[in-house]
């Protein structure tokens, strides 16, 4: 229950996330009786009961905090089954299906839930989410999850290959989302199981080949505004940065004429002066807080690709 | 409550790919649509989906296959190898700008008139395939206005802007919808705004929290109006009781419990009837084309943007005209013949009767609103043309201990200095400051790759989770 | 000859840059006698002899530059007789090219020359290009701009279609590049126009259909690391931003009892504000420097694909 | 002049995709490659582009397809149609990370090692074909040690510093390529250089004016050294006749005409004798790993930061000894057992004998720098941990009007000053401040997709073109 909006205090069964440290979060089950340990020390689930969420704790080597889940920040924290679906592309495909409260959504597969919980926050509660699992232990994991997390209501978990079997919907969503490795071998399903009044459909692939297949097999079933798109996160890191300001002598000391007079070389001179201002610290240094991009970022999850099914166009 | 035809009264998206407007649509009505007038009488009672062609002023309905699918019969099968023996000349199509234009006048249909530009062509069957397909969308386009009609959406809408994206502080889809996911937003949340977009991040949140949320809008009281124009296009009047209104200059005075009791909400709620939406309607006559942020221009032509005073910059750029012109019947910018009838102006009409009670009534809304405020809120959402970091650093004593808070801003800058103000007040976990990168692509067989033009920015986004200052210890395990 | 580093004083039959304003430049061949119309009014060309690059001429209505041309210019200035290379992308191929001072190069199609000016500055004096040009105007038009600048003896421009008739190049260039609609057609001639020793090649294409080909007939034709690549600039333009400071009343100004007594709304109290502190201008106004990325970008120019035959592989 | 086989004393690149390593080839020598001995007698008299295993410490030439095409044999052909199947266990593989280990002591090959993993993976044979590709490509990297051996390039020297781009300031070979052409550098010309990129620009820079140009190195004289390890990994001391070392301290000692005569240089070309490009070799002892821009750390770490002196900031970071293990023969990393003798080395022994002699030469090397520069320069690079825009604005007197300037930043921030300067100081055209967005693609049948991890930023270049401040103007025509 712990993901709904009206939920400040930790209950008994709800799911915590202890943060321990920038995107590092541990999901927590609250039990009565149970302790957790974390790199700070153990947690006595007990303790963590009627606290508010957003409370620091106190552990015997540092702080943690009881954060309420939210579908990002499960994203970041839940276990892995598969890959899965991160924020940036998370968020287009909840805005591009044109999903709010009551959507009905088709989701194919249901993966490691990533994306579930952002749809079902969305749709939720009268909204309903079925979802589609090939993988047995899979689906029944994410059963459990979801009905752990408060949405039972709301969804359904199938145990299904939709590429073999169909979705077995006729006309009910509104939308229908797509992670399938051949998602064009189940678009005409997919495409009995939108509402009479049409909806929208995305496709997520890794490979560009995937892509083409799909957006041919759309065309040929009358979707219409296909568009293919990519989406990347930059984050940026601030940083406290400093570069080393260069010496210049001012016009005087040039002509000194007692340097000139003893023939020191320019170079000798030169060398006397970084160890003196050196010893100044921070002086020589020109400081400024710079945004800088993470060296390292993903630089392709998929491409999603988004079309609509016009009343028009249904049968 | 969804009607599947289109009704008198309807907000309706005419839409294309990449290209959308709306209009109310209403009987014996005129709107623009691309300098060209056009009957809307004959959408009502058509089914959401279906698709026109513009045909004399007429809108004509199109059967079978949609707009983008319009073949162009035999022509593109007769092509060249490659462009080796083109000459680039304006002697190689024989029909004149004149001869186009009076077969418009005659009221030739686009595609006869693409047909014609094809036959007097010199060049048009020497070209390669892909130079023919590039040659025929682009007249296309130009030559048949069709268009589907769509019950309008936050994703629709968005279109509206690609012309003036400045008008929505240059907010892309990727950042938009990222802002909805990190501001937490639901069924029932209780979320303070600010922004400065037309309305469109108010009416997305507003369509995420359902009827039993509320939104309260904070309004900076050095600020002549806020403009809500979106809120029409979405047709959201019904939900207005959901959205308050409260100036940013009397948060302060919420710490004050003599001023403002911490009064029930639900009481007042009792007493709210539902037109009572208007009350906020005072922020919402005058519609704002300006844009701060634009009235720092490149270095090179600074000191025109420098003599601008801010009433000035406030008063809009020189895009604006031709904008307004294409938004048809939205705001300000009421085309020439048609009854002025919007939303928004039927508001101003029903102010007016009994000032005294208005008044009345937005006093009740904004001590409400004050209420909503001091019991806290599950979300802040920043995007809008004001300094974000003063605001957000006011607003942080009102939200819950791990709230989730998103400022957007077109500049990098503005967000640089709110999260050193967060980090340094120790004020929020998992801060991320992040921009997107967002790509389209051209899917087709043997010409697939990333669109030709992109967006070069959609603005940058700054997350956190709000945190408890103060660690509550608890006995370590022995 | 304008583009030889030793060249500082505008000669007759100089290519020089009449720059008018940001990325607007107007090359010219300086001719005695001859005048040429600007925006800002008329340039005699007698003017313009002898005088140093970068010289500030004042015309009748504004002043113009005179500069240098530079490869980099020259892509900003040229005739367009063919969609063009951009610096980007030239800079990118120059480099993973391996191409320095006496490199030999083979380059299909030339187009307008945008790249070839720059791969000839960098293989000058004693390197060579032989550029190829399936279209008979455009190789004249460029053979005549090569030799006005001074590139003559650098340079062999072909008049063919080396995807039909190949390079009839025998083991004797660097490096290889192609800009052509079926690059595939002619990775063996390229093969064979390579030094014993082995080189560099490099396949520009916008699309991703054609990479793949390419890349196919590239590891059939025993060419090792290769690597495709896309490069895209993105410029900032500097901004004085402001963004309105919102007013917040001090604690002291709240609680005035006379407002609290006269009932006056607080919103009726807060409108009278605004137009008060927007008399003072600009005082409530955040001033900053900002870096913003120009809105429109290209989004994409073509890929690159670079692959090395090393001497093991050249038979 | 260049061979086509490997000689003794030739500094060699081993290279596979994405990865280089440079090590100079002497007769009974041992290098650590991937924390392996490694004996490189064998390559003395191979023709380059040679490829080779390494077995057991020793190279083992690989005839006919390269190790990149290396074919696996039938076990790819069996797969299955998708994952669903499979459980993500430990216990999939039966092979330990012991008996692989024994393996490699008993000297299988990787290949061999790679198909008993196969045949004893339990879940192999149930994979997509594509999961299967994807586990081969990370067995195979890891357990065959396969490479190229080149002739170093700097395309080839830029991949060595991809796990420590610190040491180059970030720059990347969009960046770096871009640096080089905005330059306008050519044969011939006359450049000025500020750079803290292990003499990466410098060597550069170097290879493109050829042997008719000049480039002058400015060095901060409160900077103990500067490192040009690169010119050693390219070979470069045969061009040391054309790198000057300057002072920026006595920049302004230029503008005084008593201290710095205008020589002819030409004639001190001729008293100049070839190893005189040991003069500049003062520079070129000590090896700096420190990187002033990394003194700036996350907010989060800042305490640590902010108390490191600006000595130690100096001495490098944390990451410096894992890459100095890999240099191999370069610098201060001397693998063990081997003979002290890189170039570098071998500079300093020779400055020994002499020390007056010696200084004479640096003393005279350095008018004649003076000399270039008062002369005035076609371009100027800035690519170092230096604050630029002082830099930049001293130097701008020294440039012909129309010549090229390009500076080169790891952050966004200290070019946006610069900009401004030149802009203020109307000093210059064309003024353009970009970033690059560099992708790299897997393009494979049936898997084609941009690469799964990329570079979030090459640094920042700003660039422009010096102009004349004060107009001639000429009669408007009559």
């Amino acid at each position: 229950m712990s993901f709904n909006a009206n939920k400040h205090n930790v209950g008994c069964g709800d799911t915590v996330l202890l943060y321990v440290g920038y995107d590092n979060m541990l999901p927590v089950v609250v039990e009565k009786g149970k302790t957790h340990q974390t790199k700070f020390g153990a947690v006595k689930h007990d303790d963590l009961i009627g606290k508010q969420f957003g409370t620091r704790l106190q552990c015997p080597r540092g702080w943690i905090y009881l954060l309420r889940p939210t579908p990002e920040l499960w994203t970041l924290s839940l276990p892995h089954r598969t890959q899965i679906l991160y924020t940036t592309d998370i968020s287009m495909v909840i805005f591009q299906l044109d999903l709010r409260p009551g959507s009905i959504v088709a989701e194919a597969g249901t993966g490691s839930g990533s994306l579930s919980h952002a749809i079902l926050r969305t749709i939720a509660p009268k909204g309903h989410l079925h979802t589609f699992e090939f993988h047995k232990e899979r689906s029944e994991k994410a059963r459990e999850e979801f009905h752990l997390h408060g949405h039972a209501q709301c969804v359904t978990v199938t145990h299904r290959d939709v590429c073999g079997e169909g979705f077995q919907l006729e006309h009910t969503v509104d939308a229908v989302f797509l992670d399938l490795p051949k998602p064009w071998e189940c678009i005409l399903s997919a495409k009995r199981a939108m509402k009479k009044q049409g909806g929208r459909i995305c496709s997520f692939s890794p490979c560009i080949e995937q892509v083409q297949r799909t957006c041919e097999e759309l065309s040929a079933k009358k979707f219409t505004d296909i568009v293919t798109m990519e989406c990347l996160a930059r984050h940026f890191n601030l940083q406290y940065a400093k570069l080393q300001n260069v010496s210049f002598k001012t016009i005087d000391e040039t002509i000194d004429p007692q340097a000139e007079a003893d023939s020191e070389p320019p170079v000798k001179k030169a060398n006397v002066t970084p160890s003196s201002r050196d010893r100044r610290g921070d002086s020589d240094m020109h400081h400024f807080t710079s945004a800088v991009p993470a060296i390292n970022m993903p630089g392709h999850t998929g491409f999603l690709t988004f079309a609509t099914l016009t009343s028009n166009d249904v049968n | 409550m969804e009607h599947d035809h289109v009704e008198d009264g309807d907000q309706v998206v005419f839409h294309r790919e990449g290209w959308s407007r709306v209009f109310q649509i209403r009987r014996k009505r005129q709107v623009y649509l691309d300098k060209t007038k056009l009957d809307v009488d004959a959408l009502i009672g058509q089914p959401y989906g279906s698709t026109f062609e513009v045909d004399r002023g007429k809108l004509v309905k199109i059967e079978g296959p949609a707009a983008s699918e319009l073949s162009l019969g035999e022509t593109s099968s007769d092509t060249g190898t490659d462009n080796r023996n083109l000459l680039d000349l304006d002697s190689n199509q024989k029909m004149s700008k004149e001869d186009i234009m009076k077969m418009k006048y005659d009221g030739i249909t686009g595609q006869k008139i693409i047909e014609e530009l094809i036959e007097n062509s010199e060049t048009f069957k020497m070209k390669t395939e892909f130079s023919q397909a590039k040659y025929l969308k682009k007249k296309k386009k130009k030559h048949i206005p069709v268009f589907t009609v769509m019950r309008p959406t936050p994703r629709l809408v968005l279109d509206i802007f690609s012309k003036d994206p400045s008008k929505i502080c240059y907010l892309r889809a990727d950042s938009l919808s990222q802002l909805l996911s990190y501001s937490n937003v639901m069924y029932g949340s209780k979320v303070a705004v600010v922004e400065t977009c037309q309305g469109l991040v108010l009416s997305c949140l507003l369509q995420r929290i359902g009827e039993a949320g509320k939104i309260v809008q904070l309004i900076p009281s050095n600020t002549n109006a806020v403009c809500r124009q979106v809120m029409d296009y979405l047709g959201f009047a019904k939900f207005m009781e959901n959205v308050y209104s409260f100036p940013l200059d009397e948060l302060s005075s919420l710490k004050d419990d003599r001023s403002f009791p911490s009064l029930n909400s639900k009481y007042y709620d009792k007493i709210e009837t539902n037109e009572d939406g208007v009350s906020s309607g005072q922020y919402n006559i005058t519609v704002s084309n300006g844009s701060f942020c634009d009235g720092g221009e490149s270095l090179t032509s600074n000191e025109n943007a420098e003599a601008q005073g801010s009433d000035e910059a406030f008063d809009g750029e020189s895009v604006a005209p031709d904008l307004t012109e294409e938004y048809g019947d939205c705001g300000n910018a009421e085309t020439e013949g048609a009854k002025i009838d919007s939303g928004m102006q039927m508001e101003v009409k029903k102010l007016g009767p009994n000032r005294e009670l208005q008044r009345q009534r937005r006093e009740k809304r904004q001590k409400e609103a004050g209420t909503i405020i001091t019991e806290k809120l599950d979300s802040l959402v920043i995007a809008c043309k004001y300094n974000p970091t003063p605001i957000l650093m006011q607003m942080l004593s009102y939200l819950h201990p791990s709230s989730s808070v998103v400022v957007y801003c077109q500049h990098l800058e503005p967000l640089v200095e709110c999260y050193t103000s967060v980090k340094d007040n120790h004020a929020g976990l998992q801060l991320k400051l992040s921009e997107t990168w967002f790509r389209e692509y051209q899917i087709l067989p043997q010409r697939t790759h990333p669109k030709i033009n992109m967006s070069g920015t959609g603005g940058y986004l700054f997350t956190f989770i709000t945190s408890q200052s103060n660690s509550e210890s608890f006995a370590p395990q022995s």
